[in-house]
């Protein structure tokens, strides 16, 4: 054991890259095909992410928040949190099942306490936001000559119109208690319709940068961090266009047959 | 806000009973609703499943909830509910993997009821609902897995979606299944837009439990909503209107509407 | 009186209490056992309503007149000094419920493993895995020596974090697939979708920003600059509608709300 | 014959082969060194403005909650807002509610304290993960030292000379959240909201257009959007970061996205041309 210690500690680094690559490749693997390999690290994926959060629940919060001050600092009431708790099981017993509806009626009813606060802090600030000046105007001072609001120019006049006429437009999609029948309204939610084309566009251009990122960041690592264990990131880019290749290959190999 | 300002304790109850005395007027006041597209296709997907000899996969998302059960996957599950009854017709097998142990009992009573309605509680397989993981990514793994293995029919993607919707709705593509979707997480609109057959758009999905249930508790609701939603749109213009006129005129009118809201 | 009785014990009394805890739960449960089926779903109801009735009063309920910041005894109302052991309270409650998945879990892979069915191998590679990796979660901080800290980031650096992000950066490959796949000018919305998305692409990287780089820094022309196109696609256009499904989205949220605290919902679960 | 192959097999390439594109698209890069500048867009120019404007004696909630997941975009972005603040010499506490951002943020502090002379619980100090993230900053707001308690060394909140003179969430100068999930809006909701504090937040790509309406409703006062905002924020600082070296493999890989989509459409509309042509004789 003595001696376990201070070689992980001198290995870790290498072994945890290695092990990094095969999990990077052997989840890769499914660009080709759902396969053995694969399915053998999305078990091992299943395993390490459960163990980790029984883990995690353990001691950030069980343990901190009910384990230590039931056992060390004597709150007996937080058994009765146990007890709550455990009420959730009998779910596991036909005749008692019903009782732990009491627990999950409890927290549901929790959780929609706290959509109100929610709602108003989620969605309250963005309806002043949302009262745009249409007009161009200087700006305005008080009496005492402080700045009450900044001057609009045409162009800003103009976004804010732009910005109303989406606003309202999208909106009228959303009724659905009216039959579409009314020229206006039917007009209004197909244009609110395109608009909202134009914002998942917008959208999903802009989710591009961030998945491209990730990818950046894990070739980098395959390329870069693991490449200059084997030789230099040369030999890691050739090892990867040969796994690609031989990708294509069996691929049209498969779809032939 | 830690606490309610003046102007939300008048609003927020407002709108709450608006909601509120829709739901009561429904129960003996007949509603309708306009029909929500992608809905309809519900049927034809579980008919070319059901064709096809394979399985449906439903998910009901991911529930991070701040605290307790998320109401939005709640809100799925009822959706997701209605399907199985629809598919129990034809037995055709439905696979819920589940991401929040919390929902886990609470998927498994409602699909074994949703069986025992429509006369068929042997279709009830537990381990077709199955709990996966609580790690999101580890779930996609996994519920990509499963659409590869089963070589799902049909996937139904309803409730709360992050990053992992495009991993599971393009596995989906790739076995060549029909695919319905709908959530109320705008940011992944477009990925599902991209790879499913029908997309169901921001609050559709809350109008959509209403639609197929035809229940009046959620139809009642859903005019309460439209109401409410209709006082926001009114309030919204008349503050611009307000806001544009009191710029006009040169007074700081315009301020004090707005330090109101605050 | 609360706070006579919640005060801690030691020592035998502490032992006492806790059994009587238990006790009390198992009469509780006898009584509810006893009670009528048409109570069953009044008494879940009173139960959630009660649960929410915390939260709501506490954040409507009139708050201290001259709130003194740094004093949390000065700040909100009667309510508000309970809000952090009810947090702790609820999130206890929602870490115990993490046993539920994992008896799900060891039901479905340990009947794969005794029955020697397809993909038992997986199964057991989901059994080492779980085990190993909650074994050194717990010992690394029960006993944080050396070899437990090392072995534990050793499976959380090796395999977890390269796990993770590798799944998440297949989302990269499936954008690449979907996208050629999905973008075709058939309908009008598809080309405006498609149309706008690669407007969006070529301003947030360097070279799609060379592209417009020699327009004007200011100027009626500068508004060409593909940047500034982006930057008006995402503030001024897109960012309205994504307000007013936002709008509605909340609207829902709150109905819903409502609707499962006042125990006014149907539906799945609700029903029964 | 020939070119009407070609344009069929435009509309079909196997998937495999576009992975293989784009794995060469973004690697290729990596072998060379290339700077372009680039434009400084309005939310980063504004945010630089806004750390750079802090007072001397600021005190500011760095809420890390990225992993492994997102760490392409947010890893840079960390440190640069990181480098910013230690070069002005600004304390600051770190805070977690993704565990693994926990150990990203020690290796990434303490790799850069000894350069700009930072001490770890005097100038700065990580508390780590929290769970709960609600329930947690409902009780934080109004006591701070409490709801602390240690910081992930095990000192506590009184043994800690950054943590002097804060009490109450009205004692932080800003709140800066570097995230990848909703945290960001969950700090606003239950912290920034309720006390009114200055926030900035650095998120990923995928986040900007929900952010830029709390920009807009003055929710925050700066945003660093993406990998874009921390190759803009690296350049105002003048330092080549993980961003900087990331950029050409980006724009790379979304050119050959741009360049399939087109190919893809050549086909589509030929195609359409030659069925409306035939509907024409008909």
């Amino acid at each position: 054991m003595t001696e376990f210690s201070p070689w992980l500690a001198e290995h870790l680094k290498v072994m945890s890259i290695w092990l990094g690559t095969f999990c990077t490749l052997g989840l890769f693997s499914i660009l080709y095909r759902e396969n053995k390999l694969y399915r053998f690290f999305e078990h091992l994926f299943l395993g390490i992410s459960m163990g980790y959060l029984m883990g995690n629940v353990w001691t950030d919060t069980l343990r901190p928040k009910w384990w230590i001050p039931l056992w060390d600092k004597g709150e007996w009431w937080q058994a009765g949190v146990l007890i709550f708790g455990l009420f959730y099981y009998l779910i596991f017993f036909k005749k008692v099942s019903w009782i732990a509806r009491l627990s999950i009626g409890f927290i549901l009813g929790a959780s929609s306490g706290l959509a109100f606060q929610g709602f108003v802090n989620d969605y309250w600030p963005q309806i002043p936001t949302s009262f745009k000046p249409l007009w161009p105007h200087q700006a305005i001072y008080d009496k005492t000559g402080l700045l009450v609001s900044k001057a609009l120019s045409v162009p800003d006049a103009i976004n804010n119109l732009i910005f109303m006429t989406i606003l309202v437009c999208v909106m009228s999609y959303f009724f659905f208690s009216i039959e579409q029948n009314n020229r206006v309204l039917k007009r209004s939610a197909q244009a609110g319709r395109w608009m909202m084309m134009f914002t998942f566009g917008a959208i999903f251009g802009s989710t591009m940068m961030a998945r491209i990122a990730l990818l950046i960041d894990r070739l980098d690592f395959l390329v870069n961090d693991f490449g200059s264990h084997i030789g230099g990131q040369g030999v890691m880019f050739t090892l990867l266009l040969f796994l690609c290749g031989a990708v294509i290959f069996l691929a049209q190999r498969t779809d032939k047959e | 806000m830690e606490h309610a300002s003046p102007l939300v304790r008048i609003m927020v109850p407002l709108f709450s009973t608006c909601i509120v005395v829709m739901i009561q007027t429904a129960r003996w006041k007949q509603i309708k609703i306009r029909r929500i597209h992608g809905l309809t296709a519900i049927e034809e997907a579980i008919g070319r499943a059901t064709e096809m000899g394979r399985p449906m996969v439903c998910t009901t998302g991911l529930g991070t909830a701040r605290a307790g059960i998320e109401i939005v996957t709640l809100q799925a599950l009822s959706i997701i509910t209605y399907i199985v009854r629809s598919s129990a017709k034809f037995a055709t097998k439905a696979v819920l993997p589940v991401f929040d142990p919390q929902m886990l009992p609470v998927t498994q009573e409602a699909v074994r009821e949703a069986y025992n309605l429509e006369g068929r509680p042997d279709l009830y397989n537990t381990e077709d609902i199955r709990f996966l993981t609580n790690n999101q990514f580890s779930y996609a793994a996994a519920v990509a897995g499963l659409i590869w293995r089963e070589k799902a029919g049909a996937t139904f993607m309803f409730g709360n979606y992050y990053a992992e919707s495009l991993i599971i709705a393009e596995s989906g593509n790739q076995v060549g299944a029909i695919q319905i979707a709908g959530t109320p997480a705008t940011m992944q609109i477009p990925f599902f837009i991209a790879t499913c057959d029908y997309v169901i758009i921001g609050d559709e999905f809350y109008a959509a439990s209403a639609y197929l249930s035809k229940e009046p508790t959620a139809l009642g609701s859903l005019v309460g909503q439209d109401i409410a939603k209709g006082l926001l749109l009114i309030i919204v213009i008349l503050g611009s209107a307000a806001i544009t006129f009191s710029q006009m005129a040169g007074s700081s009118l315009g301020k004090t509407i707005l330090d109101l809201f605050s | 009186m609360f706070s006579n009785l919640f005060h801690p014990l030691h020592g035998s009394s502490w032992y006492i209490a806790i059994l009587g805890c238990f006790a009390l739960a198992g009469i509780l449960i006898a009584i509810l056992q006893s009670l009528p089926h048409a109570l069953r779903r009044p008494l879940i109801r009173i139960v959630t309503f009660l649960g929410g009735l915390y939260y709501a009063v506490e954040y409507f309920w009139p708050t201290h007149s001259m709130p003194i910041p740094g004093s949390p005894k000065h700040m909100g109302n009667f309510l508000t000094p309970f809000i952090s052991p009810a947090a702790n309270m609820l999130s206890v409650i929602a870490g115990w419920t993490i046993g539920l998945g994992t008896i799900n879990l060891c039901q479905i892979h340990g009947k794969r493993l005794l029955h020697a069915k397809e993909g038992k191998l997986n199964s057991l590679v989901f059994f080492i895995a779980m085990i190993a990796m909650f074994t050194l979660a717990v010992l690394k901080q029960a006993h944080p020596n050396l070899i437990n800290k090392n072995l534990y980031m050793l499976l959380f650096e090796g395999l977890y974090q390269a796990l993770d992000s590798t799944m998440f950066a297949l989302v990269a490959f499936f954008l690449v697939s979907a996208s050629y796949r999905a973008f075709r000018v058939r309908t009008g919305e598809a080309t405006l979708l498609m149309v706008i998305a690669m407007v969006v692409m070529l301003g947030q990287i360097a070279l799609g920003q060379q592209l417009t780089i020699h327009l004007p820094d200011h100027g009626f022309w500068h508004n060409f600059r593909v940047e500034i196109i982006r930057d008006w696609i995402l503030t001024k256009a897109s960012s309205a509608s994504v307000r007013a499904i936002a709008f509605g989205i909340g609207i829902g949220n709150l109905a819903v709300a409502l609707r499962v605290w006042l125990g006014l919902e149907r539906g799945a679960f609700f029903d029964s | 014959m020939q070119t009407r192959n070609v344009i069929r097999y435009l509309n079909r390439i196997d998937r495999r082969v576009l992975y293989t594109l784009l794995i060469i698209a973004i690697t290729i890069p990596f072998f060379f060194t290339i700077q372009i500048r680039v434009p400084i867009s309005r939310q980063t120019e504004q945010l630089y403005k806004v750390v750079e404007a802090l007072p001397q004696n600021s005190f500011v909630l760095f809420g890390a909650d990225w992993s492994a997941s997102t760490r392409g975009e947010n890893r840079a972005q960390s440190k640069a807002l990181l480098i910013h603040l230690m070069r002005k010499k600004i304390h600051f506490i770190i805070l977690c509610f993704d565990p693994q951002a926990k150990t990203l943020m020690q290796e990434m502090v303490t790799g850069m304290q000894k350069e700009y002379g930072y001490t770890d619980g005097v100038d700065w100090a990580n508390f780590g993960y929290r769970t709960d993230q609600v329930n947690f900053l409902k009780g934080f707001g109004p006591d701070i030292p409490t709801t602390l308690s240690m910081d992930i060394n095990g000192k506590r909140v009184q043994d800690l000379p950054v943590m002097r003179g804060i009490h109450t969430a009205h004692d932080i100068t800003m709140l800066i959240n570097v995230s990848g999930s909703t945290t960001t809006e969950t700090y606003i909701d239950y912290l920034q909201g309720s006390y009114n504090l200055k926030m900035v937040a650095a998120v990923t790509s995928v986040m900007i257009p929900e952010m830029i309406n709390r920009l807009d409703s003055g929710q925050l006062v700066g945003m660093m959007p993406g990998l874009q905002g921390a190759i803009e924020y690296e350049q105002k600082l003048g330092y080549i970061g993980k961003a900087s070296a990331a950029s050409v493999s980006a724009s790379v890989a979304h050119l050959l996205i741009i360049a399939l989509i087109l190919l893809g459409n050549i086909y589509t509309l030929i195609e359409k041309r030659m069925s409306s042509s035939v509907r024409g004789r008909n």
